[in-house]
């Protein structure tokens, strides 16, 4: 492995051959490229193996509670929208405990990054059926598999009026590599659902059952600027077939914006009101 | 003992009721008077019954009324509903238009304010009528009464300005037939020192002037009132609101927020506040500061949506698992909310601890007048040290220091990395599961408890040598106090001890201050939580206590009564 | 006295030494000795340091030991991290295929566990060697210990069985040779009165027993063992499960299941707990039975996600904004939770209020030998009125009654309407704002506490004349217990106190049984919460606390060596 | 106003011209055209002006707290699934504080019947701004109008996988009254999305306004089994056509069909299982 600027000298705790582990080289190398260093960044996590990812990487960090990185993201971006915000968070941390900040945030254009590193389980709780599990895989908790059908991130998101939909899989690291980069630059909301094979609890999305079924949009002529397309690709029959690459693009008023105060500078820039208060208070 | 008369306006919701009260009370606080209202109404929009009840003074108020010199009944329930409450002295106006047909007889009048408003121009103005019948009852010139409605309906153009001056001179014109026995002198000024505002507004300013910028919300009442007067003032200061899809949202963007270096604070009610809970926590572990108010109605659950109550605190002591050192405060009256909020924002920033400030809804809804203390302090001065943000990548979010107060830099400064985690964390924010870290962590962030116990002050204790003492907490000061004073001047020995900040408490200093002393405690809630928290505190044990929980105020009339009743036996 | 050696088997989290542990126990339990074994484990699922302890006893035990007489390290940290609490008479047992190079010597064994699994036919069942090794150790019979595997494998077909057969015997013989002071003898027999569980287990098997069908869940450590034990039995009985979407989700899912009939209960942690606080106001004032087990684990926030803690309790007593009667309890051992899961559930369902179990890590994850005692009682009785459904549309849910427990019907039976509202509400259960309802309400909820409070037990007193008292609460009653024979052992003259109903308890009758008495607290808090309980309800102070904060159990050794301290000062 | 065996003598608190009345008129004439009896059915309420809908019909009530009805329903349809539930909810019930509720009801495909009254604003606590209000609606607390895109909820459902998908409008009440029980005839999750003005706090969205725009599909030949039909007809600019009806219907597996032990009878009508339960005691 090479060294980076963003390594930290933190063990890792993920075990061995887990798909997080390319994901956090990703994004590594997405950073760099960028000529980021590790004080340009805020990495907000959630709670889960994927929500460990801020651990081992050297940057400013945000790492709450279960199913709350986008509401905490949320503050942080008001308070300073200049923060470079990227979020990693779990299938089960934003479409299950989070699901209700997810289309929230969406609807905000919230403008961060969203890595969902989604392994289609929880991993870090020792494999019960997540949002995105498949219906024929039985765990200790729901041994006839889930009761519920799986939730299909990207159309979700696309229908909510997310402004940048992607697909990465761990696997494919210099693409994956690729969209962070993208999406870090999209101002507004940026998604990529990333598969990420966990080995220790899901024996039926491993590594090369993806490996066998992702296809590169880049290879298909797809056209990310058209929403219908975009939804027809998000609803492909996922045991089939699993396109990766930027879905859906197009920008639109990113949250700050949506803000007359914050057109001029960030909240924090502002010095204290006082003079503005105390003409609001001498007026009672 | 001066002039003390109170006026009570019934009607249905939408019938504007609160309007008519808010001209009287300008009225009279041009008149240099002293007003305290407040409003019971239900969970709905239109219909059903709601009142407002108006104090005037010539001497300052601290509490409402129940027994009404005055009812104003604008539809037809109102004067069944409440007419056994009205003085043997008092007077009845009823709406003739509002189903109340007959003659005025008696002490009972009866006019027709929609045919009266009709007159004027529109109907529509009946309620500014009505202002005028009874400021005319009360005693104020003509002059003062228009005064009081030019300026009011100035932003609303000339032709409403008009309509409503023509409506009230009509009302006025009535009015000055009705005989009542308690009319005020209206030849005073107002003063400078004085103000009337409600308690809402009193939270919203004191945030504002103690530099809080953010403020995520979720509606529910009566916690929204506190946010509507801070978005009275956006455009005006550099504060974003923004609305949450829920209260766990919420709190979580407070905290956020607080991380990258902006104050921020939540108000809510109890069940937005149990949906807080674990984000309180996260704000105790990762020692971000933020505040949350707590307008408390009454529960649990649903409960009673636009009431009022006093149960929620010792939830609040206690709210999230696990421990970790927090403020608790509780304002007793419209000029401590604004010092207490400020305080609270302040304190919480100082010891990176969260602080909950508990009000509700009869604190929030009731205006009064209050000494005009309302001033930027130098609650807004940083906490955060800049300096240490040189420090580059050693610097650490969470050092052990003797205090135990780390030094707080703000994310994406030029060098400091800054981590926070709310799993137990090394001093570098870290996540760690070491015992002997975890140990020192929690005794980290309680050894700022002498410090924050120090901050606070203990009770306010009135007449030290009193045979007992009304004791109680927050909204309920001043009913406590008037109740006192009424209470002395039968001749009952009585004095009072108030609480209004409550958490964390000296005990031993309370203990002093306590033993030997007999407490009926005063409380909106059904087990009487702050005897509880003084027994906790210090083992005394309360002599009896007074607890009205049926989600309205604790009138000192209802005191007073109730101190009877318990001497008797 | 009797034997009574603990074996620390250690290594990374993926290794499997809980197997180890479990295959030693079902040996010992064979021969009639008694176990008890607790883990230690990092939030991670591969690597790091976990630890099982597992003591043996030729009598009953009712506390794991920190201090092991065989260490077992699988990995080479673990010798590392345990050598200082090895007993100076005990044996350290080396893997020496898990890098700890070099030969026996001293009291220092080294095996090459890998290689002897490979020559016994496959590297995978090298913990079976190790469990040989150990075994033979401890002096059991090659019967013995042929017969566990045997069965323990049978389910995994022949060749699996025979493998492990053939490790452990290879294991067994190099233990052989290993010299240790404290053989036990394994002539005994099984006994059918006793059995070795975890408390996760008995609590899904109290509500199993006790009619619970419905668990709706959302992952949590440590609360999510006891879930996983009701999946077990699914299938067999009548029971469903809901994986629901968070814990909101799974709290209200649990209030419509029982209000349509079916008795439910929610596993969770304190997080999750947090969450829930809603929903159990929600319960109390609908006056809906449910049983929430709030597996403790070190917080605030997301704290220390596998670790133990007893901080929940003042919090569980007053979670959720306003008042309600609510049932607290904390079981103290495995048999216990049993017996308590069953009653939480029946007198949630005979009250009608919610119900509220402490458990924590420590209790969920350790095993134990206990009176088998875990019977069906009639705890599963229904306390639904269905006479009462053919009063038709007069029926009311909230029918005030002398004891405060309304008729209760199920909805849409043949005849009554079933109205719940999370309002407050009139008997007919519709919402109602009236004042004089809602005291009236308030107190028909509250009329139950008396009736309540002598369904509880005060705590369990153990030399009532002592000294002083080791005063705890739940899963550390063991401990305390253990803690306090030993000091008896050595002349100091303590008792103990245990709580296992903590609210609501008899304020009076607790007096009289804590006054004049010495307590020292032992708890798994930093602020003595039990302690503040105590202070509350009677006025009585403690003498000293002994607080454990570190995430860990109170081992009985570390209350020794306290109180030794505590009394040396 | 003609009466029903579904009256209460409650005074009902909506304001006067509030489009709940229609749509609680709709309500009785569907319940009536199914020959049903109050006590056959058991409606479940969120908190708002929609959720006191239960008050003011004669039949079992559950009303329990903001965002949580959905959550309510599942577990009353879990302990009996022979229940016939009916749930009235607001847009900021459903949509805001229970939008993670929303998306689980769906994926399970949960066999009741969702109506939310969408009045575009929260009505109960006095005219905030609601997922779906108007970018254009300016409000006491949000004066700028929304900072958050309005939430398309028929395509949401959509997506996530919704088997009946309606929308309706009080000011068409027949046609309601025809959703209504054709949704409550649908074995799996139903939903009606029902535009209903609220004279005091929606000025924008009003009878008139939307009486302007309604267009019922069956007038149109929509084919309401074809999804990508139905997704395009939901997200029809709102502002200039409102099509009303069913968009969507695809029976499925309903939630209760997905747990064995549901097959034979409800759980309610389980004896005690003490023998088995006694079984597996003694083979501990
Ligand atoms: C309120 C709360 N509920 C539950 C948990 C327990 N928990 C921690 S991580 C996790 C699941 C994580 O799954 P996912 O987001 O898919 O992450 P993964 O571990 O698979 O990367 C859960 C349920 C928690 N910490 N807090
Ligand atoms: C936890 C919680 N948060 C907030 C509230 C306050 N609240 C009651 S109704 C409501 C909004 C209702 O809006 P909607 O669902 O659209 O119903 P409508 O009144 O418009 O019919 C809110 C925010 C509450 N009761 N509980
Ligand atoms: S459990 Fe799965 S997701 Fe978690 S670290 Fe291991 S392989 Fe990765
Ligand atoms: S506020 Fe609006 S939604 Fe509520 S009753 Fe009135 S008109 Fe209807
Ligand atoms: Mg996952
Ligand atoms: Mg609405």
């Amino acid at each position: 492995m090479t060294t980076s600027i963003f390594d930290t000298d933190r063990e890792n705790q993920w075990c061995p051959g887990c798909g997080n582990f390319a994901i956090l080289a990703a994004m590594k190398q997405a950073f760099e490229d960028q000529n980021l260093k590790p004080r340009d960044i805020l990495l907000v996590g959630g709670i889960g193996q994927a929500g460990k990812t801020p651990h081992y990487l050297a940057c400013n960090m945000l790492h709450g509670l279960h199913g709350r990185a986008l509401p905490m993201a949320t503050g942080a971006k008001l308070a300073n929208h200049h923060l470079n915000v990227v979020v990693s968070s779990g299938d089960g941390d934003c479409y299950g405990e989070g699901g209700n900040h997810f289309l929230a945030a969406i609807r905000r254009n919230l403008d961060i990054t969203l890595l969902v590193h989604n392994n289609q389980v929880y991993g870090l709780t020792k494999g019960q059926s997540s949002p995105t599990t498949d219906l024929a895989m039985g765990t200790k908790l729901t041994p006839g598999g889930p009761t519920s059908t799986p939730l299909n991130p990207l159309a979700l998101a696309l229908t909510a009026g997310a402004g940048f939909v992607a697909r990465g899989f761990s696997g494919a690291g210099e693409q994956l590599a690729g969209l962070i980069q993208e999406a870090m630059n999209f101002r507004g909301f940026a998604m990529i659902d990333i598969f990420q094979p966990c080995v220790s609890f899901n024996k039926i999305n491993t590594h090369l059952w993806y490996k066998e079924r992702v296809k590169d949009l880049g290879d298909t002529g797809h056209d990310p600027t058209d929403l219908p397309q975009a939804l027809a690709v998000a609803m492909t029959e996922p045991g089939t077939q699993i396109p990766t690459g930027v879905l859906y693009r197009k920008p639109g008023v990113p949250f700050q914006d949506r803000f007359t105060v914050l057109k001029d500078k960030a909240l924090t820039d502002y010095p204290f009101a006082g003079d503005q208060i105390n003409d609001i208070l001498s007026g009672i | 003992m001066g002039n003390d008369i109170t006026i009570l306006i019934g009607g249905k919701a939408g019938q504007g009721i609160q309007t008519i009260g808010a001209i009287l009370a300008g009225i009279c606080h041009d008149a240099g008077l002293f007003v305290f209202s407040t409003d019971d109404f239900q969970s709905r929009i239109r219909g059903g019954h709601s009142f407002h009840l108006l104090r005037v003074g010539s001497r300052p108020l601290s509490a409402p009324s129940i027994r009404p010199d005055i009812l104003v009944a604008i539809d037809e329930n109102t004067y069944d509903i409440h007419r056994e409450k009205l003085m043997s002295s008092g007077i009845a106006i009823l709406n003739k238009n509002g189903g109340n047909d007959g003659d005025s007889k008696g002490n009972i009048y009866r006019v027709p304010l929609q045919d009266l408003a009709a007159e004027a121009g529109g109907k529509i103005a009946s309620n500014t009528v009505a202002a005028g019948v009874v400021a005319a009852v009360m005693g104020a010139g003509l002059d003062r009464v228009r005064a009081v409605i030019e300026s009011r309906f100035e932003a609303k153009g000339e032709k409403v300005q008009t309509l409503n001056l023509a409506a009230v001179e009509k009302g006025y014109g009535q009015g000055r037939d009705i005989c009542f026995q308690s009319p005020f002198s209206f030849d005073g000024e107002k003063s400078p020192d004085h103000v009337v505002m409600a308690g809402a507004k009193a939270a919203a300013l004191g945030a504002l002037a103690a530099d809080c910028r953010f403020f995520p919300f979720y509606p529910m009442s009566p916690g929204t009132g506190i946010v509507t007067e801070v978005a009275a003032n956006l455009g005006k200061l550099p504060v974003v609101m923004e609305q949450a899809e829920d209260e766990i949202a919420a709190v979580n963007m407070a905290i956020g927020a607080s991380y990258a270096g902006i104050r921020s604070l939540v108000a809510t009610s109890g069940g937005g506040f149990s949906l807080m809970v674990e984000g309180l926590g996260l704000s105790g572990i990762t020692e971000t500061p933020m505040v949350i108010i707590n307008a408390q109605r009454p529960g649990p659950a649903t409960g009673l949506a636009t009431r009022t109550a006093q149960a929620d605190l010792l939830f609040s002591i206690h709210a999230s698992q696990d421990e970790f050192p927090r403020f608790v405060f509780a304002p007793g009256s419209v000029l401590d909310t604004f010092k207490t909020v400020k305080r609270a924002v302040m304190l919480s920033e100082k010891y990176q601890v969260p602080a909950i400030v508990l009000m509700d809804q009869y604190l929030t809804d009731s205006a009064r007048t209050e000494t005009n203390d309302f001033v930027v302090g130098d609650e807004h001065h940083s906490y955060i040290q800049d300096t240490e943000m040189y420090q580059g990548e050693t610097y650490h979010r969470y050092k052990i220091t003797e205090d135990g107060v780390s030094p707080r830099c703000l994310p994406c400064t030029p060098h400091a990395l800054v981590r926070v985690a709310g799993n137990e964390h090394t001093p570098d924010g870290l996540p760690s599961e070491e015992p002997l870290n975890r140990v020192a962590m929690v005794d980290k962030r309680f050894v700022k408890l002498p410090a924050m116990t120090r901050e606070l002050r203990l009770p306010s204790v009135f007449c030290n040598n009193s045979s007992f003492f009304l004791t109680g907490w927050g909204s309920s000061k001043g009913c406590i106090m008037e109740a006192c004073l009424h209470l002395r001047e039968e001749g009952i020995d009585a004095g009072w001890i108030i609480f209004e900040d409550l958490w964390p408490l000296d005990a031993q200093g309370l203990k002093d201050m306590l033993t030997g002393k007999r407490l009926i405690m005063v409380e909106g809630n059904a087990t009487s939580q702050l005897g509880t928290l003084i027994r906790t505190l210090t083992g005394i044990e309360y002599l009896a206590a007074i607890l009205k929980y049926d989600g309205r105020p604790i009138y000192p009339e209802y005191i007073v009564e109730r101190v009877k009743d318990i001497q008797a036996n």
